[in-house]
């Protein structure tokens, strides 16, 4: 993948071995795992479902790149930033968003900037909690949830469906590649320039490696981690905006089981816990890989429990497949 | 019963919030105990609802609520079962435990609901009805591990035991949510030959129809839920010939536990043994228009009960 | 005693036979023969990256060598490691602590002896521990209950010594001393070398002891061992082991030129202090700079000089008047300094990116960076690895040279310097002084704290610490050894 | 060095404060609360949630998460209200196999270095879905002894607090002074420091993360034993609360900074933070709020006392 490799700015002199060692990266193993399943489901139904199977993994799988990615980058900006308010930012923003836009395609920018303002303004709380009180990340984005849904739920009556333009966007296609998966393309080469060709990116992994260093380099931790996870709430804020076109309305459950599964693909995808290291092609690697496997398994008619079972083994097996990714 | 009640005070102990289902029937609760507050029925009847649907905190909650000295209690319990030590606390405190919607099992409890499990019967005979008795039928279900599921569940595998051309073919979980629903079937869809009728547990059929269109597959028959888009998306497809009927658990149906409860205080005896089933609200083709009409963009089809229309129901058991 | 002779190696505790050791591509140790004597006390001198700390890791059996053969007590030992390490009398202080920052002081005993358990074994170890802090370091002030992360750097180094010499079950035979002066102050420091020259000549403890200050070689080594790129160059009986000799062996040639203060006589200075800052308890602390000019920072370690550095950093990134373009070179690496994720290049251009780069559209410049990089590299000497490896793979001295470049890569006016060359090889501090000198005469200012007295010479104006405050300040000429040492460990005039 | 003395103390009191802060509002607005009736149901869910966090604190301890432990203590609950009835030794066998898949689990982490995050992740997962194999509805019930040692009346004090101290002073005495237990926490502290003192990693984590599941197993069973029967999802929200818990008591997520009785006060002091509200008169949409703004307001309270010591 090419913003791997220009993450490392002076990769010219780089040996053969490296090299190597870099191609042997974490993420690739979410996608020999996606391939895998893929071939699973081509072996067992027959060829003639494939290109379906890859089509709906792009329609739906793309909602959990899309949270993944904002999750991606909270985690990469230090140890124990986790964003756990991703749920009811959706629940939020798609309320809001749908208020806004009253069902009317000339409102469709304006709902678009309400619904990236909700991102921002819950980002910014979340970080004020973190940095102003102390709360540890995963407990304060927990508790701003609980106020958040709050929100969403005062707001959440009567919901007009969304604008008909967005509707066809969320489900149109061309080519046989739905639009909505270009757009979470389109986001992730931004967020890939941002992270390895702006200096935001170093910075960020600065942070996310040792704040204390980062500070004394001359990095502003708390405008970077903030806005981490500004970017996280707005990814998530417009995720909802998504979910409610390709599902006929906002709801305010259409969030939660995203909670966990952003987690999930972004580290699958070998993206370090420990932060300061991000990969953007993991998440969608990732991504594919669990939907997949959810899709196959529904499938051959696993029922929940052992579908679970297997879900659970899968995450396992591949984090301990791809291990020992710590720097020593 | 008439028995004076205006000094009692009544809860609602509710596990979940966080859906359109719940939030109606929260309006529903506060509408009628408001009035029934103004009309000097109960002293008072505030709602309680937990943040995140687990036993643990439930628990919590009515043990609370125990402590507060509330006459009686409503319960939209979480598990059938789990709450059950909590509740024999409550009933050893001499408060009144109505059930309600998520009912529980303890005896000590009353238990008014719906019929899941004939629901889901009825949903499997009218496909089988529309499909001749032949057919492929996928399974859409709630949220696993929850007793609804389980008992909606038995009453398909019930249904289809009746009808022995229909064949399940697959089965996943929608968690009684859009666009979960949407995702899980979309994920199944290119897997399945062809469907003939989806079995869904209510409230997911918008979700599954579209995840039909984005497969290229003409939406098969299904019984319809209550909320505002499916049957606006029923209404729009009724233009294309598409037939169907809508069947549902009415969230103002707490305003029943409701009465139930002021009716226990006041007096009344009422069987703890058997479960009180509310009737479910049923939308035929006919009626669709104007109920439809009668419902805001958002909103879901409801019915509400007042007290007499309670104790008429009770005595017509 | 003197150089190794086969009558001498019959009494070895430990002898390394063909050591050699590497981690991946990097040959960090070729060939090493040496028997470690009962009770004589070896230096070890060497270039930053000249594989001291790792043949001391071979010792304490934390590395399995890749090739020889290692005997104790004239038996073979095949599976040598940290247990058998142990049981041979084999005690570290390694060079970053090991100190469990999380348990208190007695607790950290349980960690090197395995034998403190069961009724009463925190007593125990409390007064093991104290017995012999109060034998080394008699007026260390700690009572054994403290959590390490409460302590300075300078006690936890403390305890970590008096760690190493406590006893229980096994006899203590070796300690191996890597860089241990290095945050303590010159009291301390000389405590714990007198102390040395006690255990080895009284109890036939044998001590190693790897330092860059030569001079504690001279004072305390019987003989000294002088290491170049993984290998022995030399070993010297103490007869020959100056502080000139042990530099010729190391193969690197200081000129006396010992003027550089000389050369701080600059003229055209405003009297205009530029800077001014508040710093320490209660802001009564005043430090002033001008520009172009090194001010040092001195005292006992830990009397608040670090503390001060960092309130003048926060002070100048803030916005507001006080803000200015600041770099900060920190002492502490793992702590401070080194990202552990990125390449050496990274670790370099990072200050440089924040300020003094060109953005092209708001994007990095790769090519500015690259080069940038490769002109530092040239001009400091970074050795044993490649630019793009990581920094981890570097020597702890190396590692330091990767920060000064990054501070001084950068359009900052004022550079603070937290013990910058703590680790740091005698030939690199003679570069690093020089490049100092150098951008003080570009006009920028420099704040350098330092636990090393020589170093003060550089400085043009130099404030004494104790207790969090300044007891003096004494300009160039006046800044003698005796001098230091007086404001040192005056107390605090009110 | 009394500066520090203080601090170390200031840090050791503040779970104890918080708790003062959250008791005294609840026993204003309902006095009933401190008789013994009323403490006793007041706190009786306290218990599964005390062990629960300890379960937690043994893998924080390690500088590790566990995301698995509430659906953990689902399963156990499932394990309990199912096999153990039935046939007590299979179910004996299925829980004592729990506590040595949590070990193993803790040895596949440190032996392949991989992040407890998502290694734990994957495990509530198979938690869960064994829950779901296993009882596939809610229901089941709880072993008679089970029901009984719960529902022992302790004299004088109520029986959840006197659970409380036991388990506080057993945990304290097991990881705080025992000599295994200061080496188990160094391994959090300092691994590298450690490793190179010969010291396996890969035993002391998978120690730590069997006792997490011999508290995990704890939990479970109290938590049977109070609800009676059990369900897939019973516990799930004791993920994030044991974790809370944990950071209100005074752990740290890095360097093996923990403290059992803190711990146990932070669980102690949540299970009230969430029972002000029903004392409290809030419109139903903004109830769930509210659970969010006391989390934040008891964590900030730590934060706010935390902060006047640093300055
Ligand atoms: N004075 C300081 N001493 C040591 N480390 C610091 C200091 N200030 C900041 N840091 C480190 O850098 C990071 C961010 O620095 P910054 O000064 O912006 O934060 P802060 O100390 O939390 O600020 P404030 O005290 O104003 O809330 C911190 O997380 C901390 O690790
Ligand atoms: N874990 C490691 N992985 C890779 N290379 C290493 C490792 N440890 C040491 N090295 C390399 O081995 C060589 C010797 O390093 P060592 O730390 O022993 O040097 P040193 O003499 O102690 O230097 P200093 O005085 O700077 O501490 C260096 O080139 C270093 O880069
Ligand atoms: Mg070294
Ligand atoms: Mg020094």
């Amino acid at each position: 993948m090419k913003t791997q490799i220009s993450s490392e700015p002076i990769a010219s002199q780089d040996s053969a071995w490296a090299r190597l060692k870099s191609i042997q990266a974490p993420w690739a193993w979410s996608f020999v795992g996606t391939v895998l399943v893929w071939f699973g489901i081509v072996g067992v139904f027959g060829f003639g479902i494939a290109s379906n199977v890859a089509q709906t993994a792009l329609t739906y799988g793309v909602f959990m790149v899309l949270v993944g990615l904002g999750q991606m980058l909270v985690i990469t900006s230090g140890v124990g930033n986790i964003d756990l308010s991703v749920p009811s930012t959706i629940a939020l923003a798609g309320v809001i968003g749908m208020h806004v836009m009253r069902s009317s395609n000339g409102y469709i920018a304006l709902g678009v900037a309400a619904v990236l303002g909700v991102g921002v303004v819950v980002g910014v709380a979340n970080y004020m909690l973190i940095r102003l009180l102390r709360i540890p990340p995963i407990i304060a984005t927990l508790s701003s949830s609980f106020i958040i849904q709050s929100i969403a739920i005062t707001q959440g009556r009567q919901l007009p469906p969304p604008p008909p333009a967005l509707g066809a966007f969320a489900t149109g296609r061309v080519a046989g590649v739905p639009y909505i998966a270009l757009l979470a393309l389109a986001l992730s080469i931004a967020l890939a320039v941002l992270l390895h060709r702006a200096v935001y990116g170093r910075r960020l992994s600065a942070i996310g490696q040792n704040a204390r260093a980062a500070w004394l380099a001359g990095v502003n931790v708390h405008r970077t981690r903030c806005l981490a996870y500004v970017l996280s709430s707005m990814i998530a804020s417009l995720t909802a905006l998504l979910l409610a076109a390709i599902s006929g309305g906002a709801s305010l459950d259409m969030g939660v089981e995203y909670m966990l599964i952003s987690i999930a693909v972004v580290v699958i995808g070998g993206t370090l816990v420990t932060g300061g290291k991000a990969t953007i092609v993991g998440v969608w690697g990732a991504s594919m890989f669990l939907f997949l496997t959810n899709a196959a398994l529904n499938a051959v008619g696993a029922d929940a429990g052992v579908r679970s079972i297997v879900y659970g083994v899968l995450i396992i097996s591949v984090t301990v497949a791809a291990g020992g990714k710590v720097l020593r | 019963a008439t028995g004076d009640t205006s000094q009692k005070k009544i809860a609602l102990s509710n596990s979940f919030a966080g859906n359109a289902w719940r939030q109606s029937m929260l309006k529903s609760w506060n509408a009628v105990s408001q009035q029934a507050v103004a009309d000097k029925k109960v002293a008072a009847a505030p709602a309680f609802t937990t943040a995140e649907n687990q036993v643990t905190e439930q628990a919590q909650q009515i043990q609370n609520l125990i402590l507060q000295g509330y006459n009686a209690i409503v319960i939209d319990a979480v598990s059938p079962t789990a709450l059950n030590g909590t509740i024999k606390k409550a009933c050893a405190a001499g408060v009144v435990v109505v059930s309600f919607d998520g009912v529980v099992d303890e005896p000590c409890a009353y238990r008014v609901n719906f019929d899941f499990k004939g629901w889901a019967e009825q949903g499997v005979d009218y496909l089988a009805t529309r499909l001749n008795g032949k057919g492929n039928i996928l399974e859409v279900r709630g949220v696993a591990g929850i007793s609804v599921d389980n008992l909606m569940h038995e009453g398909v595998l019930e249904g289809l035991k009746k009808h022995p051309g229909m064949k399940l073919v697959g089965s996943v979980n929608g968690d009684w949510t859009q666009s979960v629903a949407q995702k899980a079937v979309a994920g199944i869809l290119p897997t399945l030959p062809q469907v003939d009728g989806v079995a869904t547990e209510g409230e997911m059929s918008f979700g599954i129809a579209q995840a039909f269109k984005a497969a290229n597959r003409p939406a098969p028959p299904m019984i319809i839920g209550s909320t505002y888009p499916e049957l606006q998306w029923w209404s729009e497809q009724t233009k294309a010939g598409y037939q169907s009927r809508s069947l549902s658990n009415p969230p103002g149906a707490v305003s029943f536990a409701f009465w139930v409860a002021q009716q226990v205080l006041a007096g009344k005896k009422i069987p703890k043994e058997v479960t009180i089933n509310v009737p479910l609200l049923a939308i035929s083709q006919q009626e669709l228009p104007a109920k439809l009409a009668a419902i805001p963009p958002g909103g879901i089809a409801d019915v509400t009960y007042t007290l007499p229309q309670t104790v008429a129901l009770l005595d017509k058991k | 005693m003197g150089a190794t002779s086969s009558q001498e190696d019959s009494r070895a505790l430990i002898r390394f036979e063909g050591i050699g050791k590497t981690f991946g591509r990097v040959r960090a140790l070729t060939d090493i023969d040496f028997a470690f004597l009962p009770g004589e006390c070896v230096g070890i001198a060497g270039h930053n990256g000249a594989g001291k700390s790792t043949l001391m890791s071979v010792l304490a059996g934390v590395y399995a060598p890749t090739q020889g053969r290692i005997e104790v007590d004239g038996h073979d030992a095949p599976h040598y490691d940290a247990n058998a390490a142990r049981n041979a009398g084999v005690r570290c202080v390694f060079q970053e602590l090991s100190l469990c920052a999380n348990l208190t002081v007695a607790e950290n005993m349980t960690v090197v002896h395995p034998h403190l358990h069961g009724r009463g074994w925190r007593r125990k170890a409390t007064a093991l521990m104290r017995e012999k802090l109060d034998e080394i370091f008699p007026d260390h002030g700690l009572k054994g209950g403290e959590l390490v992360s409460d302590l300075t750097l300078t006690q936890q180094q403390m305890v970590e010594i008096a760690r190493a010499f406590t006893v229980t079950d096994t006899p203590v035979r070796l300690v191996i001393l890597d860089e241990p002066t290095s945050s303590l102050d010159a009291h301390t420091a000389e405590q714990l070398l007198a102390f040395v020259r006690r255990a080895a000549a009284e109890r036939g403890i044998t001590c190693l002891l790897i330092t860059h200050m030569l001079g504690e070689i001279e004072r305390v080594a019987d003989r000294v061992m002088v290491m170049r790129d993984g290998g022995i160059v030399g070993v010297l009986p103490r007869a020959q082991s100056s502080r000139a000799s042990i530099i010729q062996a190391m193969g690197q040639h200081l000129e006396a030129d010992k003027s550089p203060a000389a050369a701080r006589a600059r003229n055209a200075r405003s009297d205009q202090a530029h800077f001014r800052w508040n710093v320490g308890v209660k802001k009564h602390t005043v430090i002033e700079a001008s520009r172009g000019e090194i001010v040092g920072f001195a005292g006992l370690a830990g009397q608040g000089q670090t503390e001060a550095l960092l309130s003048i950093y926060d002070a100048a990134t803030r916005h507001g008047a006080a803000r200015t373009k600041v770099a900060f070179v920190a002492g502490d690496r793992g702590r401070d300094g080194v990202f552990p994720v990125w390449s050496i290049a990274q670790n370099l251009d990072l200050r440089w990116l924040l300020g003094g780069a060109k953005r092209k559209r708001g994007l990095v410049d790769f090519a500015a960076a690259r080069e940038l990089v490769e002109a530092w590299r040239a001009k400091i000497g970074i050795r044993g690895a490649s630019m793009n490896a990581g920094i981890l793979s570097l020597s702890g001295g190396n590692q330091q040279k990767v920060l000064f470049a990054r501070a001084l890569a950068c359009d900052a006016e004022l550079i603070l310097m937290d013990d910058p060359t703590r680790g740091v090889d005698v030939g690199t501090k003679r570069d690093i002084y020089q490049l100092v000198h150098e951008e003080a005469a570009k006009g920028r200012t420099f704040i350098w704290y330092t636990t090393e007295n020589e170093e003060l010479s550089h400085c043009d104006r130099t404030y004494v610490f104790r207790s969090a405050a300044v007891t003096r300040v004494l300009h160039a000429d006046e800044c003698t050894e005796e001098a230091l040492l007086a404001a040192s460990f005056e107390d605090q005039a009110a | 060095m009394t500066f520090a003395n203080t601090q170390a103390r200031l840090r050791a009191m503040l779970p104890a404060i918080s708790l003062v802060a959250v008791l005294v509002p609840i026993a204003i607005m309902q006095p009933t609360v401190m008789s013994y009736f009323g403490s006793s149901l007041l706190l009786n869910l306290a218990v599964p949630i005390v062990l629960a966090t300890l379960a937690q604190l043994a893998i924080i301890t390690v500088n590790d998460l566990d995301l698995s432990i509430g659906p953990f203590v689902s399963l156990v609950a499932c394990i309990g209200a199912t096999l153990l009835v039935k046939q007590p030794w299979l179910g004996a066998l299925a829980l004592a196999g729990c506590v040595l898949a949590y070990a193993a689990v803790g040895a596949l982490i440190e032996l392949r270095q991989i992040p407890s995050i998502v290694v734990t992740l994957g495990l509530s997962f198979v938690w869960s879905g064994l829950a779901i194999v296993l009882l596939p509805s809610p229901g089941g019930t709880s072993p008679e002894w089970l029901g009984t040692a719960m529902g022992y009346q302790t004299p004088l004090i109520a029986a959840p607090i006197v659970w409380s101290v036991l388990i506080a002073i057993v945990g304290h005495l097991l990881l705080m002074r025992s000599s295994a237990g200061v080496r188990v926490r160094g391994a959090g502290g300092n691994p590298r420091a450690m490793r190179r003192f010969g010291w396996s990693l890969v035993r002391s984590k998978a120690t730590l993360y069997g006792v997490a599941g011999v508290f995990g197993v704890l939990s479970g069973l109290s938590l049977l034993g109070l609800t009676t029967s059990a369900d897939a999802n019973l516990a799930l929200r004791y993920t994030l609360l044991s974790i809370a818990a944990v950071i209100l008591g005074g752990g740290e997520f890095i360097g093996g900074r923990v403290s059992v009785v803190g711990a146990v006060l932070g669980a102690i002091t949540l299970t009230l933070a969430a029972s002000f509200l029903a004392f409290l008169n809030i419109s139903a949409d903004w109830q769930v709020g509210m659970q969010g703004a006391i989390l934040i307001v008891v964590l900030s309270l730590r934060v706010l006392l935390q902060r006047g010591e640093r300055r």
